[in-house]
């Protein structure tokens, strides 16, 4: 089987920036996202809608295949627009496909 | 003296009251008591659904006067200013940096929810009238409360700082005038409003009824989550845990000075006081998430949530109701 | 006609209505007002189970009748037919596939159980009487519907994809026959059926006195969800978005005639008009993916949503009654 | 015995028990019926604070005299017994470890509420009035199951495991004293002891108008829960499923002895049994992966909630009630 | 400390086809799994069941860890019978482990 | 861009050893977590709270991102300790990151 390798940008970060991550993936045109609700810890405090149920400790994560480049430059524009003001991390991860167009940046 | 006393048990007696000890107990022992997120979001829902409604239908039901535009008036400046006074307050006797001490100011020149409906089944236990206009005076206490703290806050930014968010976004204009508290208060006054009596007598089954246990419900929650945040409030100076008690009695008196300059009943100067003392925790926070990010919620919701909310809930709202009779019998008697 | 428009209007000036357009409107605004998925779900089942329950003990006050046998046959016969009609309009008027056709049919033939629900609010404002069994019939516009459906649609399958999915596989039988709607409506009505006035006495704080609190509720989530869905209309040609208003008035008609021939009360006729206006959002579309998987529900869902759910719930329940009305005082005069 | 069998169907013809039919039905037949986690532990939630709160208006209306402890004191001890029982049965009659032994043993010592909470219902229906201190009874019935059960277990451990987890820690003692469940339902019996009548006014519209359709909903969900288990029962012996059978006549034998001896009302002795009765599946298991993780939950588990559970609820509560209402009749006349 | 890499497959689904997922595990003898409910985007659009409560517009997320072997064979099956109908990506990444027994397929 | 590499450890577990891997973060002072609610199944069965509503079939994982060295030895102390009574699985991937300094361990 011939698997190819692209990356996995995972973003953990607060609800506030939602929409602005939400944007960005939709400028950047990337293929797509998947979304999780967290919870968690890290400089910033704990973060714990369940134990705390204001909507400032909610904790959201994406997860975007793409390729190396993009994934790349969606990386450093988190870093470079949030790190300062919001509560969020950012990494990247290796993944194997099957098929590579399916992640390739959308075209409009 | 003797009759604010027996109102102040009166009021610690009571099912709410006593479940949101329940919630600080079970949190304060660490019991696992818990009530989900979820169920929290829905019982707030409830609650403004409910107190909305009433309002609504109380409007349908009294003719609109002078009185009640200069209420709302009143209602809209008492937001602006009571951010001023708290900044004042907080940079005067604290260390607190200026975007801080105003993301504060604009907590406190906002109001809680759940302090103002504990304040309606309090007054419904004297049998006191007030005015659905108040439901309208209380919606119009957040977008000044935010813009005022604003104000106040961007005066300590960096250049680089001011330059990432420009003071009028589109955004700031959705949380304060789109959210979803304005909505569903606003819109179910509406409903209620349009509906009138037919409205209450086919939703009296759901808002009236079980509205007292609902709110014990959501009384537990808040016991819960303010007695998780207890902790937080030791790294704070004693200055700051005294502002939380004292500026509720400022905003108070405010309130009920104004509320008896207004003329209005002996009901709606208590809320209106229990409007201008309480702070709000859930859409404060949250807008200034998107609009002053620099501010530190963690000074800011445990000092509301751990110290106001509480010192209102069991003290504060017998308190008020207490010298706003007082006022009310010598404006009467004058 | 001047009837007619004060029905519609205390249509309109109802609760109900008025949280759904409540919903719309913040959908519209983007307001970040939300009813959580798990309290929409708790809402249906609520609905659901009171909506059954009430029927099972309005059946066990009734004697069993021909013509309950005979409605029930023809409810299934109409949620057969029906998709045959919508398949036609849509072949005839749009390059609609037949694999998409077909599936827009099976939803057009099926029901809506909040339309149902809304429409048993109305009837209970103008204190009409309906027959327990029309819950049994909505129970049985389900499956004939879907299969009704796929037959049409699966002419349009390519072989290879015909042999992945045989139409009458364990799944689709599953789906159709224990679904959780189905389940919970028919249990329902057997549990008020078999516990009679005893069973209604011990439920009647639960399922009668909050009942229209918590379809305001629902209605709310229906608007922001029906709000939210607005704009894929937009991808849409104008015959398919016609069809969205004309169908439900081909559906009621039909439901009428039915009716009036059968010979059910007023309330029940209404009903029946109901049942074949509306069209599935939840059952259908949900099913169709396990039988149907190539049909494409970003199709049929925003019609039924957008179009017409809103108009049957705006306007169409009225104006079917007092359709329902005129055919039925012309049936009783001749 | 003609009598037995009318009160028998009588309470099988009731929605709660209906309902739990309902849901296991479901179950069985594999339909998607579901009630969400979340809309369970509401469910539950609601429960102990209604049943909690009844209690403690109802103490708060007697007395306390020295029934009072003594019968305090009597729950207590059955409930540190019969584990002892449980754990001779089931080492006499099956090849299970002592380890497993023990902990079912705890189980059978505990409660479940549920089954109380229907016990109640049945109660109700039959005019019976029984002691609000029967539910302090019901918190007592945990603590002592727990240590008795464990006790029992450790002696089965390996010097290894005993090592890793000592037998008294503060795990323990925060699981057993502070769950949550005790913790609703001490502090809303002490809300209603303390807001008495006053208070029973406000939350009647809460705890009483919709409780037995919320028990309805809550049995549903029981009744799916039992289902989905009944599979695991398979690969259990005989004996040890005819133990889920006639333990809990043993306790509820012992239960009615013990509540005529203490002179307790009829319909105090029926809920004594139905507690000695009634085995745990929610406080116990929970509290035993923290204490006793070598115990496996996939036995308990499926024999409490697939056997004995539906038992008492189908069968049980009317046995012990005709049960207790002869040893009732006889102590009267003697 | 001695580790050794497996694989993990990560399948992201419309609910529609969960049992089907279940089944395969289970037919493939996958020594286990997890389940996580998220929301997505991607080639079939926006899949967001909070935002509209429909059951079709569930997404689910299984991570399996298995050899590698195995993987392939549930990647290929996966892609095989579901790509083409249902919205659905899936995809490796590789793990480390202490004890490999413990993620070898079961054995019935 | 320069990308570093560290661990990310990653644990799914019972409720029931929840506070004890939250006390064990803390006494390794890991600087964060992120905290999810998952089902499963596994050597001790279908652990699914949504289908069986008690606690004791609540699973819960966490991802750790730290330095390799601190990942080891977390993942070790749990396979010590919870391995033999508990339904639990550890293991470690590889992630990519900007900032290295923010996944030190904290310094009280
Ligand atoms: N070392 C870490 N490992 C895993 N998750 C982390 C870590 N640090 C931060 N996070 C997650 O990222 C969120 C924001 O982090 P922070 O800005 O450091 O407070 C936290 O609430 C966690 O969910
Ligand atoms: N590029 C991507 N990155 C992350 N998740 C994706 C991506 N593409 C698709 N998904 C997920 O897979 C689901 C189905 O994808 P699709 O079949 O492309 O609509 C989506 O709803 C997302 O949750
Ligand atoms: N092979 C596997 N792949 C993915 N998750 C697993 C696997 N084995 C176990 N798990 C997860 O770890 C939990 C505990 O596993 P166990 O102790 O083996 O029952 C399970 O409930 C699953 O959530
Ligand atoms: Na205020
Ligand atoms: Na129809
Ligand atoms: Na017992």
């Amino acid at each position: 089987m011939e698997l190819k390798t692209i990356k996995k940008v995972v973003i953990i970060a607060e609800l506030a920036i939602k929409t602005d991550i939400l944007n960005l993936i939709n400028e950047m045109q990337a293929p797509g996202y998947t979304l999780y609700e967290v919870r968690g810890m890290g400089e910033r405090g704990v973060r714990d809608y369940e134990a705390t149920p204001l909507e400032y400790f909610k904790n959201i994560k994406f997860e975007i295949l793409v390729d190396e480049d993009l994934a790349e430059r969606i990386i450093t524009a988190v870093m470079e627009n949030y790190f300062e003001d919001y509560a969020v991390i950012a990494y990247l991860e290796d993944v194997q496909i099957l098929r590579r167009e399916k992640f390739k940046p959308r075209q409009n | 003296m003797d009759n604010l006393i027996n109102i102040a048990i009166t009021n610690l007696i009571s099912p709410p009251i006593l479940f949101f000890i329940l919630g600080t107990v079970a949190a304060r022992l660490k019991s696992d008591l818990d009530i989900s997120a979820g169920l929290g979001k829905t019982l707030s829902l409830y609650l403004m659904l409910a107190i909305g409604f009433k309002g609504g239908v109380e409007l349908s039901r009294s003719e609109l006067s002078l009185t009640t535009g200069i209420a709302l008036l009143a209602a809209a400046t008492l937001s602006f200013l009571l951010p001023l006074i708290a900044y004042g307050f907080i940079r005067l006797t604290t260390k607190m940096d200026r975007v801080n001490a105003g993301a504060i100011g604009a907590h406190y020149g906002s109001i809680s929810l759940v302090t103002f409906v504990a304040g309606t089944a309090f007054l419904e236990t004297h049998a006191e009238y007030f005015e659905g206009f108040l439901i309208v005076m209380m919606v119009l206490m957040e977008a000044p409360a935010i813009i005022s703290g604003l104000l106040l806050a961007r005066r300590g930014l960096t250049v680089a700082q001011d330059k990432r968010k420009p003071m009028l976004s589109p955004k700031l204009l959705r949380e304060v005038f789109f959210g979803w508290t304005i909505f569903i208060l606003l819109g179910s006054l509406l409903i209620g409003f349009l509906t009138g009596e037919r409205g209450m007598a086919a939703m009296a089954g759901f808002i009236s009824l079980p509205f007292i246990g609902f709110l014990c419900l959501f009384m537990l929650e808040m016991g819960l989550v303010a007695g998780r945040r207890l902790e937080e409030l030791q790294k704070f100076g004693l200055p700051l845990i005294l502002f939380g008690f004292y500026m509720p009695l400022v905003g108070a008196s405010l309130g009920i000075l104004t509320g008896l300059l207004i003329g209005l009943s002996l009901g709606g100067v208590t809320l209106l006081a229990i409007l201008c003392a309480s702070a709000s925790y859930i859409v404060v926070p949250a807008a200034l998430r998107h609009v002053l990010p620099q501010a530190n919620p963690s000074i800011s919701v445990p000092l509301v949530l751990g110290v106001t909310f509480p010192f209102n809930i069991l003290l504060g709202i017998p308190l008020y109701y207490h010298a706003a009779k007082v006022g009310w019998l010598l404006v009467r008697a004058g």
